[in-house]
């Protein structure tokens, strides 16, 4: 059975501006999990009862520990509750949940790994996992020169770097990164904001690269039962056949064609 | 030395090994939650609302987090009656638990052909959703007039070959006035309530939160309603009340049960606690071991 | 460089130097909480609802808590409107802010009577309770049916020199009638929402928590609820909204606010925190330097 | 201005079977005090907002600190949550409230101080100010053999116990250690559960003894505004006009002519 589990927080730290990076100890998730999926935080404030959900931006099984780096979205949020965390503190998670990336097709390729903002963590765990099966191409966008987790992708392959400001890399977005570097891959997984996902899906179908897309949406279960956290798809799907697919069950992670961005 | 209490409650003539039960589309039709709670330790498992035809259901954002519960406007979105009863049913009868069938439409047409389509499932119960807010059409538009309840009512029993429960919307001036109508229609039982219907506003970025502007509030923030209303329903008829509304622990169906519900459903509490159903099952038993009573009927409607 | 901004607001004439006012029933005649805020700094304080002559309310136990709020059955205990004229005006008159005055009754009459008393006293508006849960006669009996809001609406107009603000009820099926009702009556404004009925039960002594068994419940718990009245009626009427329900923070302000209501009353929050009018006012002129919004009427009714 | 105030917890210790003895740093309160004063405490769960009044049990106003001796009422309760802070948390407080036990009426005479089970604690401050000013004499009534602050009134004067099960001092309760012990006096301090308060108001009526009660009622606002708290009095009072006074701020301590029972 799967069940919620009371965690002990190893670690909880201000990696940025509103950035934390938190580790806990909970092997029965971290022996499972994989690159891309999440876990439910939950705040332990009895006002505010619906899961964060939060990808795994580390997972190391031998440990029993899995990472999460996350932002405090606003003063008065569950994140902020989430950053007062400290070492020796207990927190309620419940995981892994959802699908990650599809690995396996990743041997042997060239493979971008894109990561926009808060959409960075997820892609830290990919690189790691990818390093020595794939020739990994991490393209990360941040907003300014504070590039939290950048030096982490490097041991894994080559890193390029975009910010808005152009404080550190390219001026822009992921794809202006691409561009300017002139870059090209066999592959593409990636997570962040919306905008940058339909650009992506966009520049794959036009390059005819596999794409695969970590989406995001408010969830209240997390694990399939309540319908809240849909993503509009192409196709009239197997499970709810309406096009509407669960980004917690079926997700987070689909095939860029597959879903409406 | 714990002798055995009884846990057994009726309605309908439908005996359920305790009286928890899961709230529709809270519990998809059991598949997701099977992975956390013995299915077989439930009352019964109340499904997603069904409808005659795939329902797409609203545009995202469908929920929102508010003070000790949430928003939701997921519009009924499933997969029809077919897919239902090809899929869902077969999957539930492998357990030792009830089945109750939450059916919804947005004319009366559309709940009678879903009714006639399960006629010859095997299903144990049907709970028929006049009461949800976040649909244009139906649901909750039949549920707010007492001679709209009673019509309809008496419409499904025409078709229904199992009882019908029907279930109420909150959002209403008298409850009892409904409930009686839904008695007088022929209805087996009732179940309420349904979501208490709410807004949230976004100040920052100055937008409603939910797509669909407004949402159904559930979870322990409405618990007090809903104990109110069971217990002024209890209070109006004969037939059995289902109570639900915020329900979390023993204690909370145990307000209910001694309002006068036979019954609970536990919704919202099954996201933060997925094993909530369980427990409160096992709250149950210790509470009748405690208070050294036989019997969890003893219970219903004890305090008026 | 922080700009002065434009917090004021006006209701049927009367301009408040805030949109921040109390919630009737939580904040006395303003005595005991001028030892915790300047009610100099309050856009108006609303007393008490007042009766012709001294209620003595419901028995205690008068209050339960709940999950994120309150029910409460006082029962309208007050002093009646001679005392309170003696009193209670002339303490407020020391303070520059409104003063609005809470009107309670069991009959048409006994409303008149009040309303008749106040017509030449130093009094900004009067706030008609049609809406208390609480007591036998009157109060929400009067607030649940249109023809009933707008009759006695009318008849008080007849007498009062002041505005009229009607209170509603939220415990009805469709607030936006009732509140085109009060317009129809010829009401100067509507406030909203008095509190939800709610029940609460001990399970372990087996009884009510409350003498009176049912209470209205108040507090963080019910905004979701508010918020969607407030902005139905906004919707609906003409005349200005005062919004009410869980208001604890200048965000919870700025949805009421946002969703078409001209002014805020504050409750419960007093309770737990004695400050949070003043907070709730400074609050909301921080956010419209951080917004770079002028003045505070530039949002209401903002998000539709 | 009054207002409430986030105290540091010096103190926080399981003195008997569900009793708990909280020491609190906050000057502003211990300043102006008195004793059958009490304070509102929060539980800083955003679900549970309204105050627990807890009355002092000791005040010192040099060290600036209070003491509240209070009960777990329950396993799922505020005051289990309150319970759970730890020397070094802090808690939200506001106070002193109510009215006192009227001390100077016990200059020079022979005073009971009468305290049942949860009751006890504000007889013990009461005690201590009274020591050097009058004859005391408490009479302490609790369930079984924890007699919890027993010791601690002994250096006031002399101290009478019952006890429900007979474990310690006369059988029963407070009225028949009196009586038991023939004891006499000229005024009554006394908080207890309300069957006892009963007895007392009658014991003092028959024996036309002055007699002050601290009243117990549920709060709300625990100031005086939102007349949660009444007690029915025998005559119209003249802040409510009718006969109800409130417990917050008119009492708790009544004179028992005055309050009915
Ligand atoms: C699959 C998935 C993976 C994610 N991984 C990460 C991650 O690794 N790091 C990270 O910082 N963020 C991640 N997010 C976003 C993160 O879930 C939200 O930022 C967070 O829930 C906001 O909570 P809050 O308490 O700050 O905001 P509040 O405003 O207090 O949240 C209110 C409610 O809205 C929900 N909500 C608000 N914003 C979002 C959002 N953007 N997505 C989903 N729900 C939201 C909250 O979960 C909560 O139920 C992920 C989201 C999804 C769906
Ligand atoms: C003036 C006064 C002084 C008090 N002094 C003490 C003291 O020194 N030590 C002590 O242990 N207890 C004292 N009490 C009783 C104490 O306030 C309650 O036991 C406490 O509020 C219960 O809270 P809970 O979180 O345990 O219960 P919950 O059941 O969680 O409380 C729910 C609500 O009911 C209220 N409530 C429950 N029981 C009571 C009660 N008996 N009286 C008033 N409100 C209640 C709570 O304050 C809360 O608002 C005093 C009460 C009053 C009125
Ligand atoms: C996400 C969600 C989906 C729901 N879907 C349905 C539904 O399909 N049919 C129905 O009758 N009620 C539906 N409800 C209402 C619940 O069954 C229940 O009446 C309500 O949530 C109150 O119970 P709770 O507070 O325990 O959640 C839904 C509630 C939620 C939160
Ligand atoms: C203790 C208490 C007493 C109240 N008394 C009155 C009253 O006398 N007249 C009235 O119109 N509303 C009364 N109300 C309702 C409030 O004015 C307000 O409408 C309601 O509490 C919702 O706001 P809140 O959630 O901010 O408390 C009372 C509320 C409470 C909690
Ligand atoms: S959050 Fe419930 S289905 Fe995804
Ligand atoms: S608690 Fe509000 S008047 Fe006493």
């Amino acid at each position: 059975m799967k069940k919620k589990i009371t965690a002990p927080v190893l670690e909880n730290k201000k990696i940025a501006d509103g950035i934390y990076d938190m580790t806990l100890d909970v092997p029965e998730i971290a022996e499972q999990a994989g690159a891309g999926q999440f876990v439910s935080l939950f705040c332990g404030d009895r006002s505010r009862l619906l899961p964060r959900p939060i990808s795994l931006c580390g997972i190391d099984a031998e440990k029993g520990t899995i990472r999460l780096v996350y932002r405090v979205t606003g003063k008065q949020t569950g994140t902020a509750q989430i950053a007062e965390r400290k070492a020796g503190d207990t927190i309620e998670v419940m995981g892994p949940l959802g699908n990650g990336f599809p690995l396996e097709m990743a041997e042997g390729k060239k493979v971008f790994l894109i990561g926009g903002g808060i959409g960075i963590p997820p892609m830290l765990e990919t690189a790691r996992v990818l390093a020595d099966k794939a020739q990994v191409e991490s393209v990360l966008g941040w907003r300014d020169a504070e590039t939290f987790l950048r030096a982490e992708f490097e041991p894994y392959g080559t890193v390029i770097a975009a910010t808005e400001d152009g404080s550190v890399g390219t001026r822009g977005n992921v794809l202006d990164a691409i561009r300017e570097n002139g870059l090209s891959a066999d592959l593409i997984f990636a997570c962040g904001p919306r905008p940058m996902l339909r650009a992506l899906k966009e520049y794959a179908e036009k390059n005819s690269i596999p794409c695969y897309l970590s989406m995001e949406e408010r969830m209240a279960c997390g694990i399939g039962a309540c319908l809240a956290c849909v993503c509009e798809t192409t196709e009239v799907d197997s499970h709810s056949h309406v096009k509407n697919r669960r980004v917690c069950k079926d997700g987070p992670v689909f095939e860029a064609g597959e879903v409406k961005l | 030395m714990n002798t055995e209490k009884d846990l057994t409650v009726t309605i309908a003539g439908v005996e359920l090994k305790n009286p928890v039960m899961t709230a529709s589309g809270t519990f998809g039709s059991g598949v997701e939650y099977s992975d956390f709670v013995d299915l077989n330790r439930l009352g019964a498992v109340v499904t997603k609302g069904v409808s005659d035809v795939p329902w797409e259901g609203n545009p995202v954002p469908r929920v929102a987090e508010v003070y000790g519960g949430m928003l939701n406007a997921i519009g009924l979105q499933n997969p029809g009656v077919e897919v239902f009863c090809r899929r869902d049913i077969p999957y539930l009868k492998q357990f030792d638990t009830k089945i109750v069938v939450n059916v919804c439409g947005h004319t009366e047409q559309e709940y009678v052909r879903v009714v006639d389509r399960l006629a010859d499932e095997p299903v144990d119960l049907l709970e028929i959703n006049i009461s949800c807010p976040n649909v244009k059409a139906g649901g909750i538009t039949f549920g707010t007039n007492p001679r709209g309840v009673e019509n309809i009512t008496r419409e499904l029993k025409c078709h229904a070959k199992q009882p019908l429960i029907m279930k109420l919307s909150p959002n209403v001036t008298d409850i009892a006035e409904i409930a009686r109508a839904a008695e007088a229609g022929g209805a087996d039982a009732v179940s309420l309530i349904n979501t208490l219907t709410g807004m949230k506003i976004d100040v920052n970025r100055r937008t409603f939160v939910l797509a669909n502007r407004t949402g159904g509030m559930s979870g322990p923030a409405v618990k007090p309603v809903a104990v109110r209303m069971v217990y002024q329903t209890a209070q109006a008829v004969q037939i059995p009340v289902i109570g639900m509304g915020g329900i979390a622990s023993a204690e909370d169906a145990l307000e209910f049960i001694l309002a006068g519900a036979t019954a609970v459903s536990v919704g919202t509490a099954n996201f933060y606690d997925p094993e909530a159903t369980v427990k409160i099952a096992d709250g149950l038993e210790r509470y009748l071991q405690e208070q050294k009573i036989d019997s969890i009927r003893e219970l219903i409607g004890a305090v008026r």
